[in-house]
């Protein structure tokens, strides 16, 4: 009896503890909440972007506020979002309660960043996320911009605009196909394996109408979730039905099954358009066990070539932080919000919400993947030439990367796995 | 010996059959109850009387026959539904709620059957008729099976039934808890028609006015006390069932 | 088509046999509902990988593999088997230990997902369904391991022990067996065969430490449809697996419905059986005596 | 009567809820202490995870039925008000009596067939339930919003602290509500279902209606707090269907001490309050928090509720004892 009063007394002081511990006095530095999923990869690299973009912006003393007349250091303080929109709302919260922060950056997956953006905007917080592609998220600043205006997409790509990325290099790889194989494009069969999410309806959506536009016809579609571990049975339907590419639109670990199991089976298919995963330099081989070869996908994160100034320069920084390229796109995005973030303070003098939002919605940045612009109506990022471009990349023997899209930039053509080779007429 | 004497059917089996799988556990019984009157249910063990009494009671389904109570079929209603009518029943081993007080155990079975305001009082007749007001407050768990069966027993008369089936109540009894709990059913079976499976003869017979004796399901004999104790046939099942 | 189909259930019924037969186990023997079951599975591939990593060897790195995860079980019967009186308590305990397990894996092994390098290489063409030769062997592996297995409960002591403790366990303690070193045995057992499945199949499949809960769910729906603790029960693997497949194909949403058409034809079975397949009846009211 | 009734576990309750009196009253005060929105957010879903762990220990803890799938009663109200304020611009006011017809609806549609099931059976029926309903959503994204779900809900009121009120009349109105049913004839019937079913019904009680009752009762308030649960966090999306949801009241209610309302209190103090200010150990706050579970389950059996009694009554004596001395 007296041991379980003592093991309750050690609750209790735990308990105790846990809520003394957050009661930090502020002090003289421009304060960011990071909220991020401490338990996936988008969540790793988001962490590591920003800590990367803090040392490289406190390393020359930080941000210059006018108003403060001096340089002003960057502390970062973050929050998990728990992958649910309760957990995410309430770390927002407390971010802007307990820590005080002037500024969010951070954020993925659309959900949790549509329960954030209502939190910040409850506090008016400039708000710039980097990692969810829902279109829903500029839409509410369109439908109501006097409350959404602090919310601000300079990076990522909305769904719309990534669905032309892929959709373009679904149509690319399909050329490759034909030429290669020299069979009219009319041959090469397209599969969708298009996760079942709501970012990827509008995507679908759009492949399905270019692919006709362009000749190829589509044999099989498949919605599997997001998280499937096994898609034997669709990629093999998929070939059955006489696909040469699947067509592929992943944002999560689905993407790993599908590659593994199209390698394993040595099915004659390429799987091209997006897969989140192997965005991931560092991690895909390994976690495909090298059975990721050949596969194609549109990239956000960059790959080690010049496409702006900063794109190497960052790109070697990163390597030399953390021993590997951003693991996705959220980790350059982060980077490149924080920079952006940087550019309107020192144009406002000020780290008033109000007064920054005009000077974000016309500042014109140069970032690591190109030249980031919001269009002030929608604070939705603009894409397309001259600003941001859209990359495909393949992995080929021995875990390389190679870009293969667009033309202008790439480093190789696409390479057909042998069993899709042995069709050459 | 009863003043009534157009004796009135209360409970009728007719053709009354279960099966489990393939053995059947009773075949074709054929039985009558007559209203006031007291009797005993005797046989080997697994001569399917418990089945029987579950079977009537709704707790298992006839594979044949039906249970007639005051000329209304009642084979196919639910447990509890059978009990609102009047027939109320007790267990081998003896189904009381064991985290519950004795007290309201039996306030249980008197819900909705008298007025709120006079439940306490009932609850504390029933007692008083039971012989357990000493521990009306202990928890069942903490009492003897001896209080335990006589609980049940003020649980079935809550339930103000016309009659009860009491399944084996002297097993596990001392002999003289056997008077007390025989002296008890004398007591109610004025007003109430008894029904009672037993192995302890001894105690049993000297209360009842009429016996069925069960054999591997069936039927097997049928009459007075005194009959069954001159019939050597019985005598011979019984050794046998030992035996066997 | 439907041999296509065939194959395949047969496939990952034969995995989901052997994962569910030990869930089904210990619910029978230690009658406790093993949340944590899907755990075993996912460290024999953590381990798996380790050992890989570390010595280059399949040969090595699979029986290591199992042996760990075996003294896993070991260890996860002290937490698991302490808590005995509500099943709640028993269904908390063990999600909880799950939960533990799969974070303290998040912290060692990071959020990213790794693969593991198959054991045969390629596919094979069975008449006209690419097959994958691992998956194929890993089935048939599986199989023989659960024969194995079944023998062992018939024809050694241990086996009997633990099949009498199932059937009743006071009647067990009279006979002399000693409870709780059966328990640790089923417990033990049923971790080993989870790794089986775990080593040979998880290959095939990525290793994160969120894959243990959706095989603890399956077991469950397997073992229940089944009907609990009759090992004759885990056949109705087949049954989901073959449901899983069909829809896959039927619909395009298929892989994502899949689970909401085997709970469904769970529940109702349940409503015409409510004792499972296998299970024995229980009457329309069992009268506890 | 019920008083004199429930003995001895009843008249046990009603001392110690006279205890908890000055708990309730030491709650009301919180507002003049603290004017943090983010407090008081994280009391607000303390006590709708309250209202939620009672409605669930109304037939997990007394009745003995261990619904796995009460998310979903939770879920879908949220959802009905969701679709009904998102899309239709109803005030929550008015989708309030919808939203909880809905989940009684539901409630009924799941309790008919399951009540006769038993034991694990049941658990798992109920637990399949809300995937199937999952399911159904995801099948017409545009219309329940898939894995987005549906945001942009109007507040519940003003501001936070009316919030926080209404959560609190919630919560207690709803404790007295189900103490009342816990103390009268009913209660002794749910007691003596789960100490023995075939005894209530040898007393002719029509036990599977009691306990559809107690369900729908049951979903009923799980629905009220769903529909304060969406209007608080002001976005809706399937993970309130989901296991980890069903979860939760098991677990507040394992941790506070099954069959006891107040240990609710407890329990979701860990599950919210606790688990929130774990932030501060971020990388190991879910892992701390499994461990707590285990260490309570493991350790403490009987739940923090019957310790807290313990401690409480240890203090008492002690107290009088001082007192005594001094005479």
């Amino acid at each position: 009896m007296r041991k379980k009063h003592h093991i309750f007394c050690l609750l209790v002081g735990m308990i105790t503890l846990a809520f003394l511990a957050p009661l930090a006095e502020a002090q003289d530095a421009v304060r960011i909440g990071v909220v991020h999923n401490f338990t996936d990869l988008s969540g790793r690299s988001i962490k590591e972007g920003a800590v990367l973009a803090q040392e490289h912006m406190n390393k020359d003393g930080g941000i210059f506020v006018r108003e403060r007349g001096k340089k002003v250091p960057v502390e970062l303080f973050f929050a998990n979002d728990g992958g649910k929109a309760q957990t995410s709302s309430s770390a927002v919260e407390k971010l802007c309660n307990s820590d005080k922060v002037d500024f969010l950056a951070g954020a993925n997956g659309t959900e949790l960043t549509l329960a954030q953006q209502e939190m910040a905007m409850d506090y008016k917080k400039i708000f710039l996320s980097s990692g969810a592609a829902g279109i829903q998220l500029w839409k509410n600043v369109e439908k109501n911009y006097s409350r959404y205006k602090y919310y601000f997409k300079y990076e990522p790509l909305d769904s719309l605009q990534l669905g032309e990325g892929m959709v373009e290099i679904g149509v690319g790889t399909a050329k490759a196909i034909a030429k290669q194989l020299n069979i009219p494009i009319k041959e090469v069969k397209a599969a969708f394996l298009a996760e079942h999410a709501e970012w990827a309806e509008p995507v679908v959506k759009m492949a399905q109408e270019t692919f006709k536009k362009e000749g190829i016809d589509i044999v099989y579609v498949a919605r599997p979730s997001r998280d499937a571990t096994d898609l034997t049975t669709e990629v093999v339907e998929a070939s059955r039905k006489g696909a040469k590419m699947i067509w592929a639109c992943f944002s999560y670990e689905a993407g790993y099954a599908m590659v593994r199991q199209i390698y394993d089976l040595k099915l004659p298919l390429i799987a091209t358009g997006y897969n989140s995963v192997a965005q991931d330099v560092a991690g895909y081989w390994k976690a495909t066990a090298g059975k990721g070869i050949y596969s194609v996908s549109w990239t956000f994160v960059p790959p080690r070539i010049p496409l702006t100034p900063k794109t190497i320069p960052f790109y070697d920084a990163h390597v030399a932080r953390w021993s590997h390229p951003p693991l996705t796109y959220r980790g350059n995005n982060q980077y490149n919000n924080m920079f952006i973030l940087k550019e309107a303070i020192e144009k406002a003098g000020t780290l008033n919400a109000d007064k920054l939002v005009p000077i974000l919605e016309d500042l014109q940045y140069v970032g690591i993947m190109g030249t980031n612009k919001v269009d002030p109506k929608t604070h939705n990022s603009i894409s397309g030439k001259g600003y941001l471009p859209n990359i495909g990349i393949q992995w080929i023997e021995g875990g390389k990367q190679e870009v293969i899209y667009p033309d202008y930039l790439k480093s190789s053509d696409i390479t057909l796995p042998p069993a899709l080779l042995k069709m050459k007429k | 010996m009863r003043e009534n004497n157009i004796k009135k059917t209360l409970l009728a089996a007719r053709g009354l059959a279960k099966h489990f799988g393939g053995l059947a556990a009773i075949e074709d019984i054929h039985m009558e109850v007559e209203k006031g009157s007291m009797i005993g249910i005797i046989g080997p063990n697994g001569s399917g009387k418990t089945t029987l009494f579950n079977v009537m009671t709704g707790y298992l389904k006839a594979t044949r026959g039906e249970v007639f109570y005051e000329g209304e079929k009642i084979s196919g209603m639910r447990p509890f539904a059978i009990v609102n009518k009047g027939i109320a029943r007790t267990f081998q081993v003896p189904q009381c709620c064991k985290q519950l007080t004795i007290r309201e155990n039996i306030h249980l079975a008197c819900i909705h059957r008298c007025p709120k305001n006079i439940i306490e009082e009932k609850t504390r007749e029933f007692a008083r008729i039971a012989k357990i007001e000493s521990s009306l407050d202990t928890l069942a768990t903490n009492v003897p099976i001896g209080y335990l069966r006589k609980t049940e027993l003020a649980m079935a008369l809550a339930t103000n039934p016309q009659l009860i089936l009491l399944d084996e109540p002297f097993s596990g009894l001392t002999d003289l808890e056997c008077y007390e709990l025989a002296a008890i059913i004398k007591g109610v079976r004025e007003k109430i028609t008894l029904v009672v499976i037993d192995h302890k003869l001894k105690h049993l017979m000297p209360i009842v006015e009429k016996v069925f004796v069960l054999n591997e399901g069936r039927l097997f004999f049928e009459g007075s006390p005194e009959e069954v104790a001159r019939n050597p046939e019985i005598q011979r099942i019984y050794i046998g069932g030992e035996i066997k | 088509m439907l041999f296509k189909l065939l194959i395949y259930t047969f496939i990952s019924g034969s995995i989901y046999c052997v994962i569910a037969s030990g869930f089904s186990l210990v619910f029978g023997v230690a009658n406790i509902l093993n949340l944590a079951h899907g755990v075993y599975y996912m460290m024999a591939g953590y381990f798996l990988y380790t050992f890989f990593v570390t010595t280059q060897s399949m040969a090595v790195a699979i029986p290591l593999a199992i042996l760990c995860t075996i003294l896993f079980g070991l260890f996860s019967y002290f937490v698991i088997c302490r808590v005995i009186d509500s099943p709640f308590k028993t269904l908390l305990a063990t999600f909880a230990f799950g939960g533990a397990i799969s974070e303290i894996i998040f912290i060692i092994y990071g959020v990213s997902t790794y693969g593991i390098p198959n054991i045969i290489e390629g596919s094979f063409l069975l008449s006209d369904v690419p097959v994958v030769k691992q998956a194929f062997v890993a089935a048939l592996v599986a199989l023989l391991v659960l024969a194995a297995f079944v023998f062992f409960l018939n024809k050694t002591d241990t086996g009997r022990a633990m099949k009498s403790v199932a059937q009743n366990v006071e009647v067990a303690k009279l006979t002399g067996i000693n409870i709780n070193q059966v328990k640790l045995v089923t417990v033990t057992s049923a971790a080993f065969l989870a790794s089986i499945a775990g080593v040979f199949y998880l290959p095939l499949q990525s290793l994160h430490p969120s894959i243990w809960m959706n095989i603890t769910i399956l077991s469950f729906v397997i073992v229940v449809l089944g009907g609990m603790g009759s090992l004759k029960g885990i056949a109705a693997s087949y049954i989901i697996a073959f449901c899983e497949h069909a829809t896959t194909l039927s619909f395009a949403e298929g892989s994502y419905i899949k689970n909401g058409v085997y709970l469904l034809l769970m529940i109702i079975i349940l409503m015409m059986r409510p004792q499972g397949l296998f299970g024995k009846d229980l009457g329309p009211f069992e009268v506890r005596t | 009567m019920s008083g004199k009734l429930g003995i001895p576990l009843s008249q046990k309750m009603k001392k110690i809820s006279k205890r908890w009196g000055v708990l309730l009253f030491l709650q009301l005060g919180i507002p003049f202490v603290t004017d943090n929105p983010y407090y008081y957010k994280v009391l607000i879903i303390f006590y709708l995870y309250v209202i939620f762990a009672m409605s669930w220990d109304l037939i997990g803890g007394y009745l003995g039925i261990g619904s796995f799938g009460h998310a979903l009663f939770f879920g879908l109200s949220a959802y009905t008000t969701a679709i009904l304020n998102v899309k239709l611009h109803w005030p929550p006011l008015v989708n309030f009596p919808l939203s909880i017809l809905c989940s009684v609806i539901i409630a009924f549609i799941v309790a008919k067939p399951t009540v006769r099931l038993k034991g694990h059976y049941l658990t798992l029926v109920t637990f399949a339930f809300p995937v199937i309903v999952t399911n159904i959503f995801f099948a017409f994204p545009d219309f329940f919003g898939a894995d987005i779900g549906i945001s942009g809900l109007s507040r519940l009121s003003r501001s936070r602290v009316v919030d926080f009120y209404i959560a609190f009349c919630a919560t207690w109105g709803i404790y007295f509500i189900l103490r009342g049913v816990i103390h009268s004839d009913t209660g002794l019937i749910l007691r003596a279902i789960q100490s023995n079913e075939a005894a209530v019904i040898s007393c002719g009680i029509d036990t599977s209606r009691i306990k559809l009752k107690m369900f729908i009762l049951s979903g009923m308030f799980a629905g009220v707090a769903g529909f304060l649960y969406a209007h608080v966090i002001k976005i809706v999306e399937p993970s309130n269907l989901e296991v980890h949801m069903s979860m939760q009241p098991v677990v507040i209610c394992i941790l506070g001490g099954i069959g006891t309302l107040t240990g609710t209190f407890f329990g979701a103090m860990i599950v919210t309050i606790v688990n929130e200010s774990l932030r501060v150990v971020e990388q190991y706050r879910n892992l701390i928090f499994y461990l707590l579970i285990l260490v309570i389950v493991l350790f403490l059996p009987k739940g923090l509720k019957w310790y807290i009694d313990g401690v409480f009554h240890f203090l008492g004596s002690k107290l009088r004892g001082v007192t005594l001395a001094r005479k």
